[in-house]
C-alpha cells in the first residue's frame, strides 16, 4: 500500500478510524511536513514577489514624497495606522499615545489650526457629496 | 383551572431543565465576567457567551432548524451564515480594510515569521490525531493556532460543523489570553541581549506598493491554494478598498456597519452552537488542552525562527517572531511590552506588526492547505 | 401597431384596478399625511404606508412568492423577515440598545404598573374571543394593547400570520395616538389632588446593577416563560451592549445602522401585508375597535393601580400608573405632561419610565403567555 | 368534561368553532387570569431580584459616584430629546444653509483651537482605533 | 397573420429565431416606436401633473422662503467633490453659529473653542437622542 | 510524501488554469486599473472587477451554487441578490434617498428631455434583434444605454440573466466614459451659438411640493406600467425619507450603510458573473459596440430634442439635452463643463439636472416598457 493510498484512507473519515496508529501518524507526519513546506513555500513566493514588486514600483518614486509607516518612535508609529490627513484623528492618537505611556492627555494642546482653503468641511457633507458622485450606482 | 396552572408550570424551564443546561449556562456567565469584568475580546465573547446562554435555556428551542411550516428559531438563522461559510469571509473582508500591510511590505522577511508560527497548526493537528480525532476535525482543531477567530470558523464550519461551537469558544479564548500565553515562552528562549536588541527604522512604503499588494497576494496565494481564495480574496479586497482611497465609502462600511452587523450574528450564533449536549463532551476538554499547545508551540516556533534569523543575518529582536501567530494586534502589543521591559527606549511594535499580519495571510494559507487536503 | 396599443392598454394597471385597491391606496395616502403632516410615528408609518400604496398597486405584484423561476416580488422578500420572526427581534435588539432600565432598577415596584397595564391585551382577548375570532387571532389581536410594534408582529407572525398587516397597523396607529387616548382616561381616574403628588428624586444606579440587570431578567423570564426567550433575550443583549460599555461598537450597530436598516424592511413589508383582499374585511374592523379598547382599559388598570399603591405605601403620582403600557418613551411623556398642568413644578418623565419600560418586558411576558398556550 | 379538555378544545382553532359561547367565555376567562397572574407572578419576581441584587451589589459600592438616573427638571430633560446640545449637526446643516446662500467657506477661519479635556474627540476616529484593538475579530 | 400574433411570437424566444429578418425588424420598430411614445407619454403627463401639483399647492405658499436649488457656480459644487475633513468640522460650527442668530456667516470668526464639559460631542449622540423619541419601534 | 506532493501540485490553480481565465483575470487587472488609477467609478468598478478577477481563480470556485449538502461559493451567495431582483430596488432606494428632484420640479419641461435621451434604448434594441439576440436579450442591451446601473442588472436579471455580466460591465464602463463620449458629439450638433445660452434661473421649489412629488410619480408610473413600480417606488420611497424630513434615520441609512453594503455585494457578485465561458464570447464584443451606439445615440436625442425646443420657446441650452440619459451627476456635469468652455459665466448645472433625474424615471420607464412586452 503506497502513500497515496494512505493519504486518501486519511481523508476519509470513515476508513480513517480503521487505520492503525502507526498509519495515522505517518500519515499525520506528511501532513505536518506538507503544510508547513507549503506555507514556507507561499509566504517566501510572496517575499520575493515584493521584491520585485518594490524594485519595479519604487524606483521611479524614490522621489516622491513617503506615503507610509516609518519606523519612528511609539508616538508617530501609531500615527502612521490612520487617516493621517485628519486632525482630530491625530489627536486622537496622541489621546491614545498619552493613555498607553501614562502620561496626563492634558500635556497634549493642539495651540492652533487655521483653516484657509475653501474646503467644504465635515464628516457628514463629504459622505454626502461622494454620494453624490458616485449617484450612479 | 388549577389544571391549568399545573399545565403552565409544567410548560416552564424550571422543570424541563438538565443539569447540563444549568452547567452551560453558568460557563456561559463566566465568560460574560471575563468578557465584561476583565476586558477579554469583549466584541466577541459578550456576543458568544450570550448566545451560549440563550442557546441552552430549556425549551426556548431557539436553534431549531426551520422545517416545513414551522418557522424556526431565530438563532438558527443567524447560523446559517456561519454554517454556508458566508460570515467569517465578510469579516475578513473588515478586517482587511482595518488592516495596514505597510510593516510588512517594508520588511517582507516577516513572512518568514509568519509562516513559522503556523508549525503549532500543525503539530496541534498531530496532537489531535493522536487523541482519536478524525483528519477533518484534526485540521479544524489545529486551525485554533492559528489565532484567527474567522479562519478558525470558516474551517470548521466546512471540515467539523460538529466541533464548532468548542473550536470558536477555544480560539477567541486564547486570543483573549495571548499576553499571559506568550511572555512566558518568549523570555524563556530568548537571552536578555536579544530582547534588547534595537530595530532599524522600517522604509517608508508608497501608496502604489500598497495597492498593488492586496491584488497580487490574491493571485498568488489563491492559484497556489484555490481553497484559501475565499478568504484570502475577501480579506485582500477589504484592504483594498482602503487603499486605493477611491473607494473610502465602501471601506468604511467594510470596516464599521458591516463587519459589526456580522459580528453580532455570527457571534450570537457561534455562541449558540455550544449547546449543552455538543459542548459538555470529552472532545471539549481535548479541543481546549490542544488549543492551548497549538498557541504555544506557534510562539516558540515564531521566537525561534527569529533567533536564526537574528544569528544569520543579524538586526532582528526575536521578540517580534512570537506575533507572526496573529492575533492582531495583541500578540504585535505583547512583543511591544515584552521589548520595552528589557529595554524602555526599544519600540517593537511596527517591527512586529510585520509578522503579525504576515501570521493572518499565514493561517490562510494553512487553512487552505487543510481543506486542499481534506475538504 | 394599433393592436401593440391596445394591448398594451389592457396592460396598464388602470384598467384591472378594483375599487378595493383605490380605497387601499387612499388609506395609505390617509396615513402618509398622517405620519409627514401630523409627525404620528413617521419612522414606521412613513415605511409602512407605502408599502401598504405599493402592495395595492393593481399588477405590480410586489407580494408574489417566489415559486420555482419565478423570482418573486421584492416585498415578499422582505416579508420572508416578518414572517420567519427574524425582524422584531432584531430591531428589539436595538430597542434594548437605547434603553435605560436605570429608573426602573432604581424604582423596581414599577414593575407592578408594568404588569398592570398589560390587563388591557387580556380583556381584548376577551373581547375577541366573543367576536369569534380564533384563540390564536384573539391573542395577537390582544396584543395590540401591549403598545409594543415588535412584539405585536412577532406575536402575529407565529398566531395569526393572515391578521398581521391589520394587527401592525392598528398597533402603530394607536402608538401613535398614544397623547390623544390617554390623557383622558387618566384625568377621570385621578383627582386633583393626586395628580399633583410630587415624587421623590430616584436613587442612582450603579454600572454594576445595570449589568446584572438584562442578564437577570434573561435568565428569569426565558425559565418562567420559554417562548418569551427570543424577544427578551435580544432585548435584553442589546442593553447589555449598551451598559456593558466594553461593545460600543456592537450598540452603536445594533442601535443605528441595523435597526434602521431592519425597520426600512419590517415597515414596507408589512404595509405590504396589508393588501385590498386582506384588509377590507369586517375583521379589521373589529380589530380597530379592540385595539383602542386593549389601550384604554390598559392605561385605566396602570392608573387604577398606582392609586391603589399610593394609597397604601404613598408617594406615587398615579400618572406614571398609564406609562405601563409601553409606547416608549411616548406614554411617559404623556405622563409628565398631564402632571406639569396640574402642577407646573412637578417632573414626572423619569418616574414614568419606570412603568415604562417595565411594560415592554410585560408585553413580552404576555407574549410570552399567549405563545405557551396558543403557539 | 374537565378544564383541561376545554382549555386543550380552545387552543385548536377548529375544535374551538365547535364551542358554544359559554364554554368559550369561561376559556377566555381562565386566560384572562392566568395570564394576569403569570405577568404579576413574573413581574414580582423580577421586583424581588432586583431588590436582592441591589442589596449584594450597591452595599460595598454606596462610595462610588453615582452613575445614572437621577430625576432632573424638565428643562434639562426636554433639552435632550430636542437635538439642540449638539451644535456639530446643526453644524453640519448650515454649512448646507451657507452653501445655498454661496458663501465662499474661506471666510470661515478657526484660529485657535484648544483642548483642555481628556475627551476623546473624534467619531469615527475612535471608531478607528475600537476597531484596530478588535482587529482579531 | 396580423401583428397581434407577430409581436406574440416575437415575444418568444423560440419563435422569435424562426422569424425572417424582415418581421423581426417590423416587430422591433414597432416596439421602437411603442416604448419611445410610452416614455413620452408618461413623462408628459408627469409634466403635466407637476404643472397641476404646484398650482394647487405653490400659490399660498409664495411668500415662503426658498428651499431649495439655486443655479451655483460651478467652483463651488466643485470644491464640495474633494473629502478633506479633520476639523472643518469646526469651520462649521462657526457657520451653525451664524445661522442660528441670524448674522451673516462672514462676520464670525470663531478664536478660540474650548471643550469644558463631558458631553458626548457628536453626531452619535444625536441619533441617540433621535432613537429615544422613536423607542417604539 | 513524493505522491503527497504531486497530488498538490495537480490540486493547484496553476495546473487548472486556461488561456480564457489568463485573459479575464488580466481584463481584470485593467478594470482595476482603470478604476483606481483613472478614477473611472471606482466604487463600483472596483468590487465588479475584483468579483472578475475572484470567479476566474482557477478550482476556486466562488460561483459554485448551494446544492445538497455542499455549502456553495460566497459569491453564488452574493450573486442571489442580483437573480432574485433584491439588491438593485434597495440600491435605488438609496439613490433616491440623496436625489434632489428640485430641479426637475422647478422646470418639469426637462422631462420631454430625459424622455427623448431613451432614444438610444430602443434603437439599440432595434440593433440588438439584428445581430440576432432575442428580443429578451435586445431589451436588456438596450438599456445600457438608459445609463442607470442598477436599471440594467434589474432588467438582465429578469430578461436575460446569461448576459449579466457583460451587460453590467458595458454599463458601468460606459457611465464611466460619459465625460470621453459626450462631448464631440454634443459639439457637433450645436451651434456655438445654442451653447452660448445662458438660461434663468430656477424658482425655488417648496417642501410640500418635493415631498409629493415622489408619491405621485409613483402612483402614475405605476399604473401605467406595473412592472416598473418596484424600480420606481422604491426610488421614490427614498426620495420621500429624504424629503419628508421626519425620517431622518431612514434616509442616512439607506443612503449609507445600506448601499454601500449592497454595493459591495452587488459589484463583487455581478463581477462574479463575468465567468470567462460566459463572457469571452462574441455576444460581449457585440454588447460591447451596441452600448456605446446606445450612450451616443441617447444623447444625440437628448441635445437634438432641446435644440428643438429652443427654437419654440427659447431660453435652453442645448447642452443640458445630453444630460438626460442619466449617469446622474456625471453628464450633468458634462453639460456644465462643455458650457462654460464656451461662455465661461455660464453655469447649467442645475439645469442639467433637471434632465438628469428626469432620465433615471426616463429608464426605469423604459424598463418597464421592456419588462412588459417580454417579461
Ligand atoms: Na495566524
Ligand atoms: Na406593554
Ligand atoms: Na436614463
Amino acid at each position: 500500500m503506497d502513500k497515496l493510498t494512505l493519504m486518501e484512507r486519511f481523508a476519509d473519515p470513515e476508513l480513517m478510524q480503521q487505520m492503525d496508529t502507526g498509519d495515522k501518524v505517518v500519515a499525520a507526519l506528511i501532513v505536518t511536513l506538507l503544510g508547513m513546506i507549503i506555507t514556507f513555500l507561499v509566504l517566501t513566493l510572496l517575499w520575493g514577489l515584493i521584491g520585485i514588486m518594490t524594485r519595479i514600483l519604487d524606483r521611479p518614486k524614490k522621489e516622491q514624497q513617503p506615503v507610509a509607516p516609518v519606523a519612528t518612535p511609539m508616538s508617530s508609529i501609531e500615527a502612521t495606522q490612520d487617516d493621517d490627513d485628519d486632525d482630530a484623528l491625530i489627536a486622537v492618537i496622541s489621546a491614545a499615545i498619552a493613555a498607553s505611556i501614562q502620561r496626563p492627555i492634558q500635556t497634549i494642546v493642539v495651540k492652533n489650526i487655521k483653516r484657509t482653503t475653501d474646503r467644504m468641511p465635515a464628516w457628514a457633507s463629504v459622505a454626502k457629496h461622494e454620494q453624490l458622485d458616485s449617484r450612479r450606482i | 383551572m388549577q389544571q391549568a396552572f399545573i399545565d403552565f408550570f409544567y410548560s416552564t424551564g424550571f422543570v424541563a431543565m438538565t443539569w447540563q443546561q444549568l452547567v452551560m449556562i453558568v460557563v456561559a456567565l463566566v465568560f460574560l465576567y471575563l468578557a465584561i469584568g476583565k476586558g477579554f475580546e469583549p466584541l466577541l465573547l459578550v456576543p458568544i457567551a450570550f448566545g451560549m446562554l440563550l442557546t441552552n435555556l430549556p425549551l426556548a428551542d431557539m436553534m431549531r432548524a426551520h422545517t416545513g411550516h414551522d418557522p424556526g428559531g431565530l438563532l438558527w438563522y443567524f447560523y446559517q451564515g456561519d454554517e454556508l461559510g458566508i460570515f467569517p469571509p465578510i469579516i475578513f473582508m473588515g478586517v482587511g480594510a482595518m488592516t495596514d500591510f505597510g510593516p510588512l511590505i517594508a520588511n517582507p522577511k516577516s513572512l518568514l515569521l509568519g509562516a513559522a508560527a503556523q508549525f503549532g497548526i500543525f503539530t496541534t493537528f498531530l496532537g489531535a490525531i493522536l487523541l482519536n480525532f478524525t483528519a477533518q476535525q484534526a485540521g479544524a482543531i489545529g486551525i485554533i493556532g492559528g489565532a484567527d477567530g474567522p479562519t478558525a470558523i470558516f474551517l470548521a464550519s466546512r471540515l467539523a460543523p460538529e466541533l464548532l461551537g468548542a473550536i470558536a469558544v477555544a480560539a477567541y479564548s486564547y486570543m483573549a489570553l495571548v499576553p499571559i500565553i506568550q511572555p512566558p515562552i518568549m523570555k524563556a528562549l530568548t537571552t536578555k541581549e536579544e530582547r534588547m536588541i534595537k530595530m532599524e527604522q522600517l522604509r517608508p512604503v508608497s501608496k502604489i506598493e500598497k495597492i498593488v499588494f492586496p491584488i497580487m497576494v490574491t493571485i498568488v496565494v489563491s492559484l497556489i491554494l484555490p481553497p484559501a481564495a475565499t478568504l484570502i480574496g475577501m480579506l485582500m479586497l477589504g484592504n483594498l478598498f482602503k487603499e486605493s482611497t477611491v473607494t473610502n465609502r465602501l471601506s468604511e462600511t467594510s470596516a464599521n456597519a458591516l463587519i459589526n452587523i456580522v459580528t453580532i450574528f455570527l457571534g450570537i450564533s457561534v455562541g449558540a452552537s455550544a449547546t449543552a449536549e455538543a459542548f459538555l463532551t470529552a472532545e471539549t476538554i481535548k479541543i481546549v488542552v490542544l488549543g492551548v499547545l497549538a498557541f504555544a508551540v506557534g510562539t516558540a516556533a515564531g521566537v525561534l525562527l527569529a533567533k536564526i534569523m537574528n544569528k544569520i543575518v543579524g538586526g532582528i529582536n526575536p521578540l517580534i517572531g512570537s506575533a507572526g501567530v496573529s492575533a492582531v494586534p495583541m500578540a504585535a502589543r505583547v512583543s511591544q511590552v515584552v521589548g520595552q521591559k528589557e529595554n524602555p527606549s526599544n519600540f517593537l511594535l511596527m517591527h512586529a506588526m510585520g509578522p503579525n499580519v504576515a501570521g493572518v495571510i499565514g493561517s490562510a494559507v494553512a487553512a487552505g492547505v487543510m481543506l486542499s487536503l481534506f475538504g
